[in-house]
């Protein structure tokens, strides 16, 4: 079974039953940890400044593919914990329509406690990241359309 | 609203207020110095207190929980001072000291972006000193002009000459929206349509208007508006600019530091995104929120019982003011807010403000650092009483007594 | 002495601080991020309390009881600051909204002054963004150049390079007193010597002096001294810019506005004198009357006292870091105060931070607004935890556990 | 009698005696008015620039003269108020030796209740003034000795 099997709602829910197993934040930063190392390593000829996402203090890269009406997207990070979160954010969001990313109600953020990591105080990247997914998806819709 | 009317209960208003309950010299405190700086209702005082007793720490930096609650209690600040002036974004919310540093910063930015020689800035008789001194400065180091909007007798500006006044070499116009010195309402929407015709950005200085009514800087179409926390119920060394962003875009930096930049390096350093490239270093983020605790004070007030109430404050005011022998009132027009401004016959401002001071009435003796408009006049100072939502008709009959006392003293 | 260090106790002293009880996801705060901001005691946070309820009014300007109060506070907190660095005037002693201010104002008004085309000012590698940024806009802007003295692996400045980098172009020395990201002390008596010999004055930032040990800027002879309020337990938005006052005297005014100026015409306009030139507009008075009060909770507590506790500290953590494997302290020197600057293995620091941040341990992490200095070690960035006087040894055990606890997780 | 007979203290015990006449602060306003009154009104051709004290509020003149080894003081004001304590001043400190003037140690400023009106913190010229007498002082004494 793949994700892009599940819905966007599916996936979630899936990833909340996972993190409820945990009511300790270091058992929760260990899945994510884990979470990380299940996203596939990406190639260093797409770790280039074009698809770096400006973070203070983790560097988070981006790259995304249309295929097909679905978009898919290699992500990367140098903080384990940050990939970890990006993970579960590809999990989520990759090998979907532009619809279903632009309209995608990330309610797994707030429910699994990840919520401080991706609010705009933090300077991680992992924000300007899920925007720049949007921003992605919106770009492809509009060129689908044309 | 006629509800809301009725909930404005002066009482539990001026309790809110703790120095409103201050004696001095043994008597009641009359506060009628609101122009210079307005008292904080403890809302305000005790929102600072909890900054700084339950989750103080440095913003934007940290990965710690005390950090992130001082940012978002930071961020939801200017959010909130967004929604008070209506701006489009909180992009466009700059966190300054104050007016006068607001105002500075435009004067920089701006000229150092837009102004070269033989180019003119226009502002108006009234403004205060901040609305005049940076843009000298500016207008020194550019080689570049002031213009200035005459006032008429009645201290209402002289329109009719702005047609003349913004010319070709015009690239800014700085007015006040509201002359502390006088209480005029300065009439900056016909303004800012003027110069926008000529594509002319217009600043408004809003020191003495943010306080005294509704403010919707889209509805205004103004391209910067500025104030001050302190005069409006909120604390010192805190203030704000706003401007639109694709001004605030174009601008450099006025002051470097950390926090306003993306990447430093010896060769070559670049700025980080709005707001933050206006923002150098540790901001007063306790004054912030300190500011959106009192704008939202003026909220849950209501800004229409406010505007009300100093409504009729000023009729009540200007009545008495009447009926009392030998005053002379500077800005002597309708179009006002609750600023009076005035001489008692041939008496000396200073020697009636010693007087009145020691009947624990306070109000501001002087030129009110605006001096070209006490030349206009050709007078050195007034006395200014100036008053707020808070103030009673009772003070004003304190207010009417003293200058009863400093006649039958000083004539 | 000995008597002082017996009154020295630590349980008191926590309690002071009200945010030192908090807890953070159910555990006991332990904040090692002073660098970035230190923790206010009751008694600053009651005067800012008292300043706000009991006479707040605008200073210097009415002729009313409570402006006189409010400026007479203002003018004692100005003393109680020249008496803390020992200043010979209080007209030397500027107040600013911070350490950025401070450093921007002597920067723009210093550069309008004395720096022309091909002129030189000189930093050093370990400087703060706040140290560089308004240097380089200034140098821009008056096409001067910016050198640097570089930094040895250990963290000290090379200043073998002195000689070469003082040169007949250089109009201005500007270093840190220590370092923010790294804790080395400067040797700036050294420095201010050298360039002293050939008339070039000397800025000091003492952002991260100030707090850790006696300043005498007369001992020092330093032209100028620069710190902010909230890193020495005072309030945020108030700074200190010290000066000579033969320097002071010549520079302009950087900003312009009210209490700045003598006499304001549209034609010309004069400043005031000695420090109010650079206090334009409404000052952050309260902040003022708040970061006096801090330092005389210092002197209460006993400088003396403070170095001593905060000499145990660094003793006691630098051991016990030695002890743990797998960790590289950056500023390998024993010139230090308590700050550690670290990485762990090739742990990535935002990842440590977020564990010990979950643990209740605040430390700062990342490149420390210091982006230079990184970049001479290579690295992005570090785990900073930066101690004072109010931290104990059981926190620095709980700092070793955590760094354990990252370990087994990460590695 | 003229106050030149007295010492400096004794004309301020004076002056002090008057004032605890008053416990109240009109009173005490209108008596210094009433002192304003006797101080001679200086004429218009001293009332120039260079003999302007700066103050904010109301303008204060000093013009000094030595003769005899005494300095002599006239000065004015545009507000009343100011006048009477400009008076007082003038009372306590012309017609004194250099030394006197310097030496002064003017208590009765603190026991009439005027301290706040000298305050370095009030912007009315008043201590710009004192302080002004007291340069004078010190320049004609200078004078004298060289
Ligand atoms: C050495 C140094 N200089 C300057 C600053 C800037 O201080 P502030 O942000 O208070 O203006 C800091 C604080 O981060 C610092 O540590
Ligand atoms: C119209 C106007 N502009 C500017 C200012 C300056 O404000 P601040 O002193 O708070 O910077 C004031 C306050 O006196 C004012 O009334």
């Amino acid at each position: 079974m793949s994700y892009h099997d599940l819905t966007v709602r599916e996936v979630q829910d899936e990833i909340i039953k996972e993190f409820s197993l945990f009511d300790d934040w270091m058992d929760r930063y260990d899945h994510l940890i884990e979470e990380g190392k299940e996203l596939p390593v990406m190639d260093e000829k797409f770790r280039k400044s074009e698809y770096l996402v400006e973070g203070c203090q983790s560097r988070v890269w981006l790259y995304p593919e249309f295929t097909d009406g679905k978009v898919y997207f290699k992500a990367e990070s140098d903080a384990l914990i940050v990939r970890g979160i990006i993970a579960l954010l590809v999990k989520v969001l990759s090998g979907r329509t532009p619809d279903e990313i632009m309209d995608a109600d990330l309610y797994f953020i707030e429910e699994t406690g990840l919520r401080q990591n991706l609010s705009p105080t933090r300077s991680n990247g992992l924000l300007a990241m899920l925007k720049q997914m949007k921003l992605y998806a919106i770009a492809y819709k509009a060129k689908k359309e044309s | 609203m006629i509800n809301k009317s009725a909930v404005f209960d002066i009482d539990k208003i001026r309790s809110d207020f703790p120095v409103l309950s201050c004696t001095v010299y043994g008597k009641k405190l009359v506060y009628f110095d609101n122009g210079a700086t307005t008292q904080k209702p403890k809302q305000v005082i005790n929102a600072i207190t909890e900054a700084y007793s339950k989750y103080y720490s440095n913003i934007h930096r940290g990965v710690h929980a005390l950090s992130d609650i001082s940012s978002e209690k930071y961020e939801s600040a200017r959010e909130r001072i967004r929604s008070f002036i209506n701006a489009s974004a909180k992009e466009e919310i700059v966190f300054t000291s104050g007016t006068t540093a607001s105002i500075n910063l435009v004067a920089f930015s701006f000229g150092e972006r837009y102004i070269s020689q033989g180019d003119e800035v226009l502002i108006s008789e009234l403004e205060h000193h901040a609305n005049i001194v940076p843009w000298q400065m500016m207008c020194e180091r550019k080689d570049a002009h002031l213009r200035v909007i005459p006032v008429n007798d009645d201290g209402t500006l002289h329109l009719e000459d702005l047609d003349h006044l913004i010319t070709e070499k015009t690239k800014i116009v700085a007015v006040s929206q509201v002359s502390n010195a006088l209480g005029v309402i300065v009439p900056v929407k016909e303004i800012i349509e003027k110069a926008h015709e000529k594509n002319i950005p217009v600043l408004v200085d809003g020191a003495q208007g943010i306080q005294h009514g509704h403010v919707d800087v889209r509805k205004l179409d103004c391209d910067f508006y500025v104030f001050s926390g302190h005069k409006v119920y909120g604390p010192t060394g805190i203030g704000v600019l706003y401007g639109k962003r694709e001004w605030l875009e174009e601008m450099p930096p006025c002051q470097g530091g950390g926090d306003m930049v993306e990447r430093v390096t010896f060769e070559k350093t670049t700025y980080n995104e709005l707001p933050f490239k206006f923002e150098a270093g540790t901001v007063n983020f306790v004054g912030a929120i300190g500011l959106a605790t009192a704008l939202e004070y003026i909220e849950a007030t209501g800004m229409d019982n406010i505007v009300r109430q100093e409504a009729d404050l000023k009729v009540y005011a200007d009545e008495r003011i009447k009926a009392t022998g030998g005053i002379r009132v500077y800005g002597n027009t309708q179009n006002k807010i609750s600023i009076i401004s005035f001489l008692i016959d041939k008496i000396h401002p200073y020697d009636a403000g010693l007087i009145l001071d020691k009947m624990g009435i306070a109000v501001r003796t002087g030129s009110h650092c605006a001096q070209p408009i006490m030349a206009r006049f050709g007078i050195d100072g007034t006395i200014r009483a100036s008053l707020c939502f808070y103030n009673t008709r009772e003070e004003i009959d304190i207010l009417i007594a003293g200058i009863e006392k400093v006649k039958s003293m000083m004539l």
